[in-house]
């Protein structure tokens, strides 16, 4: 944000240890797979990486704020569940493929819902958003179950499920809508006067009080902003499969958070980007695109995973000291 | 000249079926010298799985095996890979109605015909009367509520006399199953038989009742015949099952996309036979080996 | 009349909110269903609340310290799966001590990453999570593993067995719940570990060793999950490759639920113990009252805010936060 | 001063109780525009709480606040500005990761359309306040890479941010170097030329009685009475804060030394100090002076283990010793109160007993367990000693007013009967009661036989405790004084880096 200026490629990318990371398994597995390096390759990881993205968007949010949201895998399920069902409600049986409008739209709503309904809660009840969200988590996924009766819903209509498949130029739809949010929310964390709050508010919570930022409705703003890239990625991950299922999401908000902590964002709030989640993403897509090409086996998917989490940790330990001064604590 | 099959697996290592399948389906490929398989597993989540089909679409295979982890919405992927010319052929659990014109083929044990045959084993046990409880597999999985579908239909049908005093998820898991169990035997007095989703949880439901004294009375009935259950069969507690062999399982889903590639006339299922298991035809078959 | 005591700062009981929470609780599902409060139930949920419960003292611990553990619920998956195939191998009495000092060794390897190294213990333990239950799928090659003789052996004490009548468990479970209380209660490791929590920085300018301290919690943590391993495998005299998938969330739940604050320096063995039994009855009385698994979901939800709210106004004198 | 104008503000019977503490009692209070009224009281007496009931952070239980002649209710800070009144915090209230202009300007910055964020204007404007300030940094630096006295500037800085009617600085100077106090001083000055109303409140009475024209003095929460600077003095002003005279002349018995206790040779740690020679005797108190970031804390902490020194000799008791962490340290002999009390001395969460005995807890066992009456011992021990008002041994520390809280971190170290005391900066943000009962402390600790080294940045708190001064100068020490030799001028020749001739 402040002096650019004197930032150089090098000293960026030690700030940013990730997008070092991403370079590297791009020409790692340009090397060892001869199906990687190829431009539909490129849109598949795009396409694969938008469902996790979209949802890290809102938690790099949410994880400045100095919050966290666990139950965005069960918003995205019953989200889900609502764009494919509400389209075959009578009362739309004659609106043609337009009933998808009012579907998503509504599914959309519930995300808003859910998120105002997550924020609210922290807000009044000054309860922590890990312990919120972690009953949500199970509470949300309790109402997909009680919507759904424990059966997937399809959607009739194969319009909607080409629309996955639709692309403009090269960009397949759904990488556009990825990107265009990432353009989005990172302009309003960057420039805006909210997304600036969001720094305040995370990096010193009480100085924002102080100056006069209403933190509760500002948290719950950020609250339903994910919980609405919840609901988004939810309908794209229903187009992609033409139906909606009641386990749709199941741990997902471990590998946005993963996605989000790779890209730099701080878990205690006040720091972190959107350039930076970017990067998470792509790097837990192009790994799992390049395993899949690779046929890493199953069992040893977990344990490289989980060894380059903490592998880029340690890097990042390395490249962005801690500000203790050099003191030995 | 050889051909590329890609599998895409439901959630190997979840529990022994699907790894003994996993290792049986290898074995087979690599008994075969004209087959080069590439073999994925999507960890239960559908959308992975979307994503490894379109990565094995985009790798030109020629042949693609899915054991769904979700039968509705595979759909669109399967329709993509039809449409790229790749045949699909359906392993284990099947898919849906509006994707049957997209396969080439299914290959796999049905379900639903399982819990028809769990339904009437209990039926037999009970001689037509009696209170059961039931413990399904994870929820929302196609293969726990296929067999609970079958299993309900027909013993509504079939001896309307049983009683179902409660139906609890296990989770495919034995100590959640032992838990829910010992709950249900807190609950209700009078327990006269168990239908588990598989043999795993039916023998944490036989631990539950054994420490609580009350397996005597009990018709313990299962499906998917693991080793455990065989073995608790061979001591008497443990009333019968299905018999599922992933070692045939896997063989017939090569088989089936081998006989697609070769241009033979396959039909659209494939089912191989799953039979009824219980202590009085056990010597039948060989103790499984998961 | 609970919000005016409350606001008044009120007699002790009001001070704690999770206890108030738990009682109304346990009040509601007596007159809910008549199998509830008897003997044998509450017996059984005790039990059956041993191997949640024994995970969470040590992640209480770990808690306490300013930390989190989410890699026990592969770590129990690892232990179990590695006690009962070593069961029929090399005899029980090896067995139990190999798995305990390999789970141990995991234990040890967070503790160097998070207390030593001084890495984010939530990404750790979440990368650790992903890599133990790899390493797991790699040993049983995916496959279950049983103990073949289920009648003849000494292992089956732990889950199975009782000493006058009270079921082994339970035993262990409370045994280790005192020992932990007098340790972080009146222990100068304790101390330590309150310390280290609420104020790592200060903990140092006194002279604590805090990686050490640090490094000891994981450790603990991980010696917790491998009698949880014992209780599990005797009890099931078998085990599955993801036994324990989820299980961190469980016990974290539970953690939470005994008001030990997520920021650390803060938090009580004892009440851990009324978490973990408050969610156990949770399910068993919904089971009880013949209500579906969803609305489990649904009750737990509710409650896990309740609860934690009426702990923390209890604690703040005010029923709202006063944030604007 | 007090012409018969409508005063700026006025609060009036102004009642605020938190659980368990009534801290304001009915206080009445009013600041005339133009005028800078002073607020004292010591730790605890509730100044930086009236302010923020003025300030709209905290909501009066009784009492009305008048602005102009109006009653208002002001329910948030945002209010409060747009009343005209702003509230420069005791404790910092800026956001590290971002630029100083963005604090600045902290919840209202500038917009254009979209909510978008309106830089340049910001810029702009922040860069124009902080030439004002003379501060030699621009606004678009980032916070945390500041020193602690800039980041107080931009706190100060959000005080022209807007036409104020009345400007609170809460313990400003706390952490200001001299040079910036000259600043701040300049700008309170231009403040009252245009008529704006001040409330200054701080513990150091050299400030108050040069700035303020009128006193206002609290007590326990309640009001204690108003008084005309030029009418009235230091020895008036502490008796109706404290209620009696406090004796601030210095013993002046020749200090009975015993053998050198601590030896420190050329002791570098680059670049935060280099070849730092100086001994300690047995009952002698050695000061070290010098400004805000002179390497003084940097020092303590080496000797205390905390960093490694990249060469150098540490003697104790002639012996030459590794010190490779605090329980090395400590186990030498040394004990250190450090300089941030909240950050380095206190666990907020633990009450006030646990606290103190915090570092000796291994040791104080029966059996394994931690002997609970061994450490009441030590707690009421020090809490006589000490004077700590505390109501129990249970009572969380995080509760406590600052100067007991202080209290708590000397007596956690004297406790561990020390053969070297350091203490560094001991009294800041305390009030003169509290400061003149440490003083007197440090002195007879010293008379006991203890070696103690006095890091302050205050010089008559350097010249009342110290035998022997070091003075200090960006890593190096300038020159070493004894008592009688010092003068204030060469000390503050020598920590400003004038070399004499007779240096050390
Ligand atoms: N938020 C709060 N909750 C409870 N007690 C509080 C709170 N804020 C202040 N107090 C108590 O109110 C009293 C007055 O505190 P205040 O901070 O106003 O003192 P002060 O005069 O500014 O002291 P100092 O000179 O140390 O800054 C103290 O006893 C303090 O403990
Ligand atoms: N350039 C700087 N950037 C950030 N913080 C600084 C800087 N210089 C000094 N500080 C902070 O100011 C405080 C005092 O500085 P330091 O310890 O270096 O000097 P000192 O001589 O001990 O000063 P004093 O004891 O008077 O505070 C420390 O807490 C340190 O963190
Ligand atoms: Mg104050
Ligand atoms: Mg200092």
């Amino acid at each position: 944000m402040s002096n650019l200026t004197d930032i150089t490629p090098l000293r960026w990318l030690m700030r940013n240890p990730i997008w070092g990371f991403v370079v590297i398994v791009f020409i790692f597995f340009s090397l060892m797979s001869d199906h990687f390096f190829d431009y539909r390759n490129f849109q598949n990881i795009l396409v694969q990486a938008s469902t996790i993205g979209l949802i890290a968007l809102g938690m790099t949010l949410v994880m400045i704020n100095g919050n966290i949201d666990l139950s965005v895998g069960a918003t995205l399920a019953l989200a889900a569940a609502f764009a494919v069902d509400v389209q075959s409600w009578a009362m739309f049986a004659t609106w043609g493929s337009w009933q998808i409008l009012p579907a998503v739209s509504l599914a959309l709503l519930v995300g808003i819902a859910l998120g105002a309904f997550n924020g609210f809660i922290v807000w009044k009840t000054g309860v922590d958003a890990f312990i919120v969200t972690l009953g949500a988590m199970l509470g949300i996924r309790g109402l997909v179950f009680v919507y759904t009766g424990e059966s997937s819903f399809y959607a009739m209509n194969f319009a909607y499920s080409d629309f996955s498949a639709l692309s403009v130029g090269p960009f397949p739809v759904l990488a556009l809508i990825f990107l265009f949010c990432t353009l989005i929310v990172h302009l309003l964390l960057s420039r805006s006067v909210h997304g600036r709050n969001t720094y305040a508010v995370g990096g010193n919570r009480e100085a924002a009080v102080n100056a006069g930022i209403r933190v509760g409705p500002h948290m719950m703003i950020n609250f339903m902003i994910i919980g609405f890239l919840a609901a988004l990625s939810g309908v794209l991950l229903s187009t992609q499969m033409g139906a909606a299922t009641p386990n749709l999401g199941r741990d997902y908000e471990l590998w946005v958070i993963t996605a989000v902590v790779l890209g730099g964002t701080k878990l205690t709030g006040g720091k972190g980007d959107i350039v930076g989640t970017l990067g998470g993403v792509l790097a837990i897509g192009i790994l799992r695109n390049g395993m899949n090409l690779m046929q890493v086996p199953a069992f040893y998917v977990y344990v490289i995973l989980g060894s380059i989490l903490i592998a880029v940790l340690i890097l990042d330990k390395r490249f962005n000291r801690a500000t203790d001064g050099g003191l030995r604590l | 000249d050889t051909v590329r099959i890609g599998i895409t697996q439901n959630n190997v290592g979840i529990d022994s079926y699907q790894t003994t399948y996993e290792q049986a389906f290898i074995a087979a490929a690599d008994a075969n010298p004209d087959v080069e398989v590439i073999v994925l597993d999507a960890g239960g989540d559908v959308a992975r799985q979307i994503s490894q089909l379109q990565d094995l679409i985009q790798q030109q295979v020629d042949a693609i095996i899915v054991w769904p982890t979700d039968g509705q919405a595979l759909v669109p992927a399967v329709r993509n890979a039809h449409n790229a010319g790749i045949p699909v052929i359906v392993t284990n659990s099947n898919i849906a109605e509006a994707g049957m014109d997209f396969i080439a083929a299914f290959s796999g044990p049905n379900n639903v015909q399982q819990g028809i045959y769990s339904a009437e084993m209990m039926c037999e046990a009970l001689d037509g009367e009696g209170q059961i409880v039931q413990i399904t597999g994870m929820p929302g999985y196609t293969t726990a509520i296929e067999r609970q579908q079958g299993f309900d239909d027909r013993l509504a049908e079939m001896c309307p006399d049983v009683v179902q005093l409660d139906i609890q998820p296990g989770d495919w898991n034995r100590e959640r199953a032992q838990r829910t169990m010992e709950t249900f035997l807190t609950r209700f007095d009078q327990i006269d038989g168990v239908y588990s989703g598989d043999d795993n949880m039916g023998v944490g439901a036989l631990n539950a009742a054994l420490s609580a004294g009350r397996a005597e009375g009990i018709a313990f009935i299962g499906a998917t015949n693991f080793a455990v259950g065989y073995d608790a069969m061979a001591r008497g507690e443990y009333w019968g099952s299905v018999y599922q062999s992933p070692v045939d399982d896997a063989e017939a889903a090569l088989q089936t996309a081998l006989d697609v590639l070769a241009g033979e006339d396959v039909p659209k299922l494939n089912y191989f036979d799953t039979p009824k298991i219980t202590q009085e035809n056990m010597e039948e078959f060989d103790r499984p080996v998961f | 009349m609970l919000l005016n005591r409350l606001k008044a700062g009120g007699p002790a009981i009001a001070k704690q909110g999770i206890l108030v929470a738990f009682i109304l609780f346990m009040i509601v599902f007596s007159l809910m269903s008549d199998r509830f409060m008897t003997g044998d139930n509450i017996m059984s949920v005790f039990r059956q609340s041993a191997i949640i419960g024994v995970m969470a003292l040590g992640v209480t611990i770990v808690v306490i310290g300013g930390n989190l553990d989410l890699s026990v619920g592969s770590m129990l998956s690892f232990a179990t799966v590695l006690v009962v195939d070593l069961h029929d191998k090399i005899g029980p009495e090896l067995a139990i001590p190999v798995m305990v000092l390999a789970t141990l060794c995991l234990g040890a390897i967070n503790g160097f990453l998070i207390g030593i190294l001084r890495l984010n213990s939530l990404i750790v333990t979440l990368g650790m999570l992903s890599a133990i239950q790899g390493l797991v799928l790699i040993y049983s090659g995916g496959q279950n593993v049983d103990i073949a003789d289920q009648r003849g052996t000494w292992f089956a004490f732990f889950g199975r067995g009782s000493v006058f009548g009270i079921a082994a468990p339970i035993l262990i479970f409370a045994l280790l719940a005192i020992v932990f209380h007098v340790i972080m209660k009146t222990m100068p490791f304790g101390r330590k570990v309150y310390a280290v929590g609420g104020n790592p920085t200060a903990s140092v300018f006194s002279g604590i060793p805090r990686s050490r301290v640090v490094f000891m919690t994981y450790l603990i943590s991980a010696l917790c999950v491998s009698v949880a391993a014992i209780i599990l495998g005797s009890r099931v005299m078998g085990s599955q490759n993801n036994v324990g998938q989820g299980y961190e969330l469980q016990v974290l739940a539970a953690v939470i639920l005994g008001g030990t604050s997520l920021l650390g320096g803060a938090g009580s063995i004892l009440k851990t113990v009324l978490g973990v039994l408050m969610l156990a009855f949770i399910q068993n009385g919904l089971i009880l009252m013949g209500q579906p698994y969803y609305t489990q979901w649904l009750v737990t939800w509710a409650v896990i805010i309740v609860a934690v709210w009426l702990d923390v106004a209890a604690k703040r004198g005010r029923l709202f936060s006063p944030i604007a | 001063m007090t012409e018969l104008l409508e005063p700026a503000l006025r609060l009036q019977g102004i009642v605020k109780t938190f659980p368990g503490v009534r801290a304001l009692d009915g206080v009445d209070f009013e600041v005339m525009p133009g005028e800078v009224h002073a607020l004292l009281g010591e730790n605890g007496a509730g100044k930086s709480t009236l302010m923020k009931v003025l300030a709209g952070m905290h909501q009066p239980d009784e009492g009305q606040i008048i602005i102009a002649g109006q009653s208002v209710r002001v329910t948030n800070p945002i209010e409060a500005k747009a009343q005209g009144v702003v509230l420069i915090h005791q404790e910092l209230s800026l956001v590290p990761e971002m630029s100083a202009a963005e604090n600045i300007y902290l919840g209202e910055l500038p917009r254009k359309a979209f909510g978008r964020v309106d830089w340049r204007t910001l810029y702009k404007s922040s860069n124009a306040i902080l030439e004002r300030l003379k501060c030699n940094f621009r606004g678009e630096v980032t916070v945390v890479n500041l020193s602690i006295a800039n980041q107080q500037m931009v706190e100060i800085a959000r005080a022209l941010t807007v036409d104020a009617r009345v400007v609170v600085f809460d313990e400003p100077t706390a952490s200001l170097t001299d040079a910036e106090k000259v600043v701040l001083f300049d700008i309170i000055r231009d403040l009252k030329a245009r008529n704006v109303g001040i409330v200054y409140i701080s513990h150091r009475m050299d400030e108050i009685f040069t700035l303020s024209d009128r006193i206002t003095v609290l007590r326990d929460g309640s009001y204690r009475g108003t008084l005309t600077t030029a009418e009235t003095n230091e020895d008036e002003v502490t008796r109706l804060m404290i209620g009696r005279s406090l004796d601030l002349s210095r013993d002046t018995a020749p200090p009975k030394l015993g053998e050198t206790v601590l030896d420190v040779r050329d002791l570098s740690c680059a670049p935060l100090f280099e070849d730092i020679s100086f001994s300690v005797r047995a009952g002698e108190v050695v000061g070290f002076y010098g400004l805000v970031g002179a390497g003084r804390t940097e020092i303590a902490e080496t000797l205390f283990g905390l960093r490694t020194a990249d060469q150098g000799e540490i003697l104790i008791d002639g012996v030459p010793v590794q010190i490779g962490s605090p329980q090395d340290a400590i186990s030498l002999g040394i004990s250190l109160v450090p300089e941030n009390r909240k950050e380095q001395g206190l666990v907020l969460s633990m009450n006030c007993r646990d606290n103190m005995t915090l570092p000796q807890v291994q040791k104080l066992t029966s059996g394994p367990f931690v002997s609970s009456g061994a450490e009441n011992e030590i707690f009421d021990k020090y809490r006589d000693k000490l004077e700590i008002k505390t109501p129990s041994w249970r009572q969380i520390v995080g509760v406590l007013s600052g100067g007991n809280q202080q209290k708590i971190v000397i007596g956690k170290w004297l406790s561990m009967k020390p053969r070297v005391l350091i203490v560094d900066e001991p009294t800041r943000g305390i009030d003169v009661g509290s400061k003149a009962e440490i003083h007197t402390l440090l002195r007879e600790l010293a008379a006991q036989g203890y070696a103690v080294i006095v890091i302050s940045s205050e010089m008559p708190e350097v010249l009342r405790v110290s035998d022997r001064i070091v003075a200090m100068y960006s890593g190096r020490i300038m020159r070493e004084f004894t008592a009688d030799e010092v003068t204030e001028d060469s000390l503050v020749q020598a920590i400003s880096g004038i070399k004499t001739a007779d240096a050390a």
